[in-house]
C-alpha cells in the first residue's frame, strides 16, 4: 500500500532528511521505524503524509502518487491517515472536545454521531475529565493523549505515530500500544516512530525498520 | 449541511478566538471608515459651500436710456428664452438710484433734481454655466442688442473662483479617492496581520487534511463579521457625531451636518465588503 | 556593557524577526503620519485662505461735500495713528467718478457737467481687528467727526466670514486633534498587536529568568526603529507628494505647498516617540 | 535548600495540581520525581521556579520564600536554576546558537565566553552540526537536547529538567542523565521528573519521589 522507490528528501542539506529509501508497507503491516535522534524517522513519515515531497524518487500510497498528485488532492489523502504529530500540533484556541471533533467534521461526520464518539473515545483515554480544557492547562501526556486521540477517532487506512508514547507512563504507553496493535489487526496499517524498545517488545509480530544518518540499516 | 453549519458557527467563534487581533481588526476598520465617511461628509459640504459662493455670480446687463418699454421687454423675452439663464431681475431707474443711495450714501436726488441712473437687468446664470468661457460668449451674443448699453460682470470673482473651485475638487477628491486607497489597504493588511497570528491553526489544520475551503471558510465569514461591526460601529460613531453637532454644538459652530441612509448602507457595506475581500486574500497567503 | 550591546543588536534583529508583524507596523505609521502631515498642511492652507478672503474687507467713510481740505487732513492723520487702522486710501471725488464709470457703465460728465459724488476713506483694519464687535466700535468711535457724511462697509460679508472662519477653524482644529488622537490609537495599539504575536517568546524568556527590563530593551529599540522608519517614509511621501503638485500639476491645480525643515523634523519624533511610548506601553500587557 | 510545607497549587480545580505537598529537598540531591500523567510533576517543579505559586502552605527555595517573594526577584531565583521544559519551550525566531547563548546573556556573561562556551556545549552535545539551524527544522530528539544545552550551560545551583528524555534515543538518554549525575556530583540539586525507569535505575543514590493524584505516595 505504501511504496518508497529510492526516496530522497534532504532540505537542501548533506547530512538531514533521508536518502535511498526503499520500502514497502502492506496494508495490515504494523512497522517499527527505530534510529537515533535525527536518523529520519519523522522526515520519513511526513514523506507519507505528502508534507514533503521527495527531493529524487517516488513515494506511493494507494493510488497517491507523489510525483503527480494536485494540490487538492492532498487533504483526500491525509483524511485516510491518522497523524500523531511529535510534537503534538494541538490547537491551542480550542478545548479537547473540539481538537478531537475536529477531526470528524474535517471526515464529514454526522454531528450527533460525533458528539457520542469524541466522548467515548475521550473517556476510553482517560480524558472524560479533561473535555473542556485547553491545551495549555494540560499535563505533557495528557497533550499527547489528546493528539492521539484525534488520529484514533477517524478510521483512517494507515496511522502514522511519530514518537506517540514519549510523554506517556508506562502503563498508558502499554494501552495505547495495545489499541494500535488491536487497529492493526483490523486490517489498518501501523507505522510508529519510537526509541522506547519496551513498545517494540509488546508487539511481537511486528516488522522493525531501523534508520541511521537517513539511511535504512536493517528491515525485517 | 452539518459541516458548512458547523463551519458558521467556527465562523462566530473566530471572533472571540482570534482575542486581541479580531478586536483590532475592528478597531481598525471602525477608524478607517468613521474617518472615510466624515472625509467624504466634509469634502461633500465643502464642494457644496464653494457652489453656493458660487451661486452669487451676477451679471449686470445696463440699458441705454433712450430704449423703449417695448424694446426693453423684447429683451427680457429674448432672456426669458435663453437655455443659459436661470434667473434675472429688472432694476428700473428707482431701484438703481436706491442701489446708489446704498452704496454711496447719498440720495441722488439730494445731488440733483433729475435720476441719471440707467436701468439694468440682474442675470443669473445656470450653475454649469457660471464659467467664464459661457460667461463670455453669452455676453457676446447679447451685447449685440441695440437696447443695450454695456454688460458688467466681476470677471475676477469668476476666474479666482473657478481656479479655486478646481482646486477644491481635485483636492477634495484626491484626498478622498487616497483615504479609500489607505482604508483598503489598511483593513486588508490587518486582517493578514490577525490571521498570521493563527498561522500555526491554518497549518496544523492542514496537515490533519482539512481542505482549503474548510479552512478559509470560518477566517471568511469572521472576516466578513468584524467588517460589518467595525463599520457599524463606525456608522453610529458619525451618526452620533452628527448628532453632536446638529443638536448641541449649533451654537458654536452654526453649521448642520446633513445624513442620510444610503450614507449609512455604504459604509456598512464596504466595511463588510473588505471584511470578506480582506480575508480572502489574506487567507490565500497562510494557505 | 557586553549585555546593553546585546540587548541593542537584538533590538535591530527584531526589526527581522518579527516579520509581517513589524513591516506593518511600519506600514502603519508611514500612512498614519504622511495623512497626519497632509492633513497639517491642508488645514494650515485652509485657514490661511480664510484669512486671506478676510484681508480684502474694507471700510468706506464718505466725507462732507462741505468739509475743508484741512479737516479732511487732521482726519486723515487721525486714522493714521489709529491702533487698529493697517492701512488706508484717500478716494478723491475724481477717483469716485472713475469708479462710479465702473460700476455703473457710465461717465459720469456725461449725464452732469458736475461731479456729485463725495470723496471718501477705504479703510484696512488689522487682521485681528477685522469682526463686527471691532468694526462697530471703530465706526462708531469716527463717526464723531464732522468731516464724516457716512461709514459704510460690508457688514454681511463680515458677519458671513466670521461665521464661517469659526466654523472652518474649529472643524480643522478638530479634524486635526481627532487624527492625531486616531494616530496614537492606531500607532500604539499595531505595536501591541505586533508583541502580541511574539508573546510566546516573551513569555519564555520571562521563564529562564530574564528581567523585565532585558525583555523590554530590544522591544523598545524596535518599536523606536519603527516608528523612526515609518515616520522617515511618511516625510519622504509627503515631501514626494509636494514636489509632485509643486512641479508638475502646477497647471492642474494651480496650489503650491510651502514644506519647511521644521515639518519633518516633528513627524519623524513624532514617528520615533510614539513607538517608543506604544512599545513601552504595549510591553507592559505581556510582561 | 528546598522546601515545602503544606503546598496546595490545584488552579480553582478539583482534580488538578498538587496538594498536601511536604518535602525537603538538600543541595546536592539526585531527585526523581516519579508517577503517572497528571500526578503533578509538571506542577511541583512550577512551584520550585515560581511559575506558579502555592493556593496554600509555603514553597522556599534557598532564602526565597513564595509568601515574600517581590516580582523583581523572581528572575534572581531563575537565573540560578536550570530548566528543561517538557515542551522544550524554544525560541521560534532564533537558531540553536542563539537559543543556548540567551541564557549566558540572561545571566551577564563576557562575550567572548559566551561564544566558546556555546560551541563547546554544543559539540559536547552533538548538535554541533545543527548550530545555525531554526527549531522548526530540528527532529524532535534535536529540540530536546538544545534545551538540555540551554539548561546545563548556565551553571545553576539546582536543575530541574521535567522528562527530558521523551523524546531522545537510549543513547543519549542515558548521556543525559550521566551528565546530570556528575553535574550533582559537583554539589548541585538534580529534579528530574520522568517515566522511564531505566534511567531511575541509572542512578543508585538517587531519591526517588512518587507522585498520584496530586499527592506524594512514597519518598525514598
Ligand atoms: N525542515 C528541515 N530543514 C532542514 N533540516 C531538517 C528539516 N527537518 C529535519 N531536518 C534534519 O533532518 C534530520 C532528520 O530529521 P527527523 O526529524 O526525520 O529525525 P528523527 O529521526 O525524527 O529524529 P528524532 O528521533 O530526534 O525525532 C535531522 O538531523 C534534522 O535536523
Ligand atoms: N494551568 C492549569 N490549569 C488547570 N489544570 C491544570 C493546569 N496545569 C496542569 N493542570 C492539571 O493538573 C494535573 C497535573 O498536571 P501536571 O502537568 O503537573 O502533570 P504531570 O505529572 O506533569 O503529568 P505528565 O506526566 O503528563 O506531564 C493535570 O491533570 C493537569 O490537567
Ligand atoms: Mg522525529
Ligand atoms: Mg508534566
Amino acid at each position: 500500500m505504501i511504496n518508497f522507490q529510492n526516496v530522497a528528501c534532504t532540505f537542501g542539506s548533506q547530512d538531514a532528511g533521508v536518502k535511498n529509501i526503499n520500502l514497502n508497507i502492506g496494508e495490515d503491516d504494523f512497522v517499527f521505524l527505530v534510529g537515533p535522534n535525527g536518523a529520519g524517522k519523522s522526515t520519513l513519515l511526513r514523506l507519507i503524509y505528502m508534507d514533503c515531497l521527495p527531493d529524487d524518487g517516488l513515494v506511493q500510497i494507494k493510488n497517491y502518487r507523489s510525483d503527480k498528485i494536485r494540490e487538492k488532492d492532498i487533504p483526500k489523502l491525509r483524511r485516510q491517515i491518522g497523524m500523531i504529530f511529535q510534537d503534538f500540533k494541538l490547537l491551542d484556541d480550542r478545548n479537547v472536545y473540539q481538537n478531537v471533533a475536529i477531526s470528524l467534521y474535517i471526515s464529514h461526520h454526522k454531528t450527533r454521531k460525533i458528539k457520542n464518539e469524541v466522548h467515548e473515545k475521550l473517556n476510553q483515554l482517560n480524558l472524560g475529565h479533561r473535555v473542556h480544557y485547553k491545551p495549555d492547562n494540560l499535563s505533557g501526556g495528557e497533550k499527547q493523549m489528546v493528539a492521539i486521540a484525534r488520529a484514533l477517532i477517524k478510521d483512517p487506512i494507515v496511522i502514522l505515530a511519530d514518537e506517540p508514547t514519549g510523554d506517556l507512563d508506562p502503563r498508558a504507553s502499554i494501552e495505547v500500544i495495545d489499541q494500535l496493535h488491536k487497529i492493526n489487526q483490523e486490517n489498518k496499517a501501523v507505522i510508529v516512530a519510537t526509541h522506547d524498545y519496551n513498545l517494540v517488545k509488546r508487539v511481537p509480530d511486528a516488522r522493525i525498520i531501523s534508520l541511521k544518518d537517513g539511511q535504512i540499516t536493517s528491515m525485517i | 449541511m452539518i459541516v458548512v453549519w458547523f463551519l458558521i458557527k467556527e465562523g462566530f467563534k473566530g471572533l472571540v478566538r482570534s482575542k486581541f487581533a479580531g478586536a483590532f481588526t475592528i478597531l481598525i476598520v471602525w477608524i478607517t471608515l468613521t474617518i472615510l465617511g466624515l472625509g467624504y461628509i466634509i469634502g461633500r459640504d465643502t464642494i457644496n459651500a464653494v457652489n453656493s459662493l458660487k451661486a452669487q455670480f451676477d451679471i449686470n446687463i445696463f440699458i441705454r436710456e433712450s430704449a423703449s418699454q417695448e424694446k426693453i421687454q423684447d429683451f427680457a423675452d429674448h432672456l426669458k428664452a435663453l437655455e443659459e439663464v436661470e434667473d434675472f431681475t429688472f432694476i428700473s431707474k428707482d431701484k438703481a438710484a436706491q442701489k446708489f443711495q446704498k452704496e454711496f450714501g447719498k440720495d441722488i436726488y439730494s445731488v440733483l433734481d433729475y435720476n441719471p441712473l440707467p436701468p439694468s437687468f440682474n442675470l443669473q446664470l445656470k450653475p454649469i454655466y457660471r464659467n467664464l468661457a459661457s460667461v463670455e460668449s453669452i455676453t457676446s451674443d447679447l451685447s449685440e442688442f441695440s437696447v443695450i448699453d454695456e454688460i458688467k460682470y466681476k470677471k475676477n470673482f469668476l476666474v479666482m473662483l473657478e481656479k479655486y473651485q478646481r482646486v477644491i475638487l481635485y483636492i477634495i477628491t484626491g484626498a478622498f479617492l487616497l483615504l479609500c486607497f489607505i482604508s483598503i489597504i489598511l483593513i486588508s493588511n490587518t486582517i493578514k496581520m490577525a490571521i498570521f497570528s493563527r498561522r500555526n491553526t491554518i497549518s496544523t489544520l492542514k496537515l490533519i487534511g482539512a481542505t482549503n475551503n474548510f479552512i478559509r471558510a470560518p477566517f471568511i465569514i469572521e472576516g466578513v463579521l468584524q467588517g460589518f461591526l467595525g463599520a457599524s460601529l463606525a456608522s453610529g460613531m458619525i451618526y452620533g457625531l452628527a448628532y453632536l453637532l446638529n443638536n448641541h454644538l449649533q451654537s458654536v459652530v452654526q453649521y448642520t451636518v446633513e445624513l442620510n441612509l444610503p450614507i449609512f448602507a455604504v459604509i456598512v457595506s464596504f466595511g463588510s465588503v473588505m471584511g470578506l475581500l480582506g480575508s480572502i486574500r489574506a487567507i490565500r497567503k497562510f494557505l
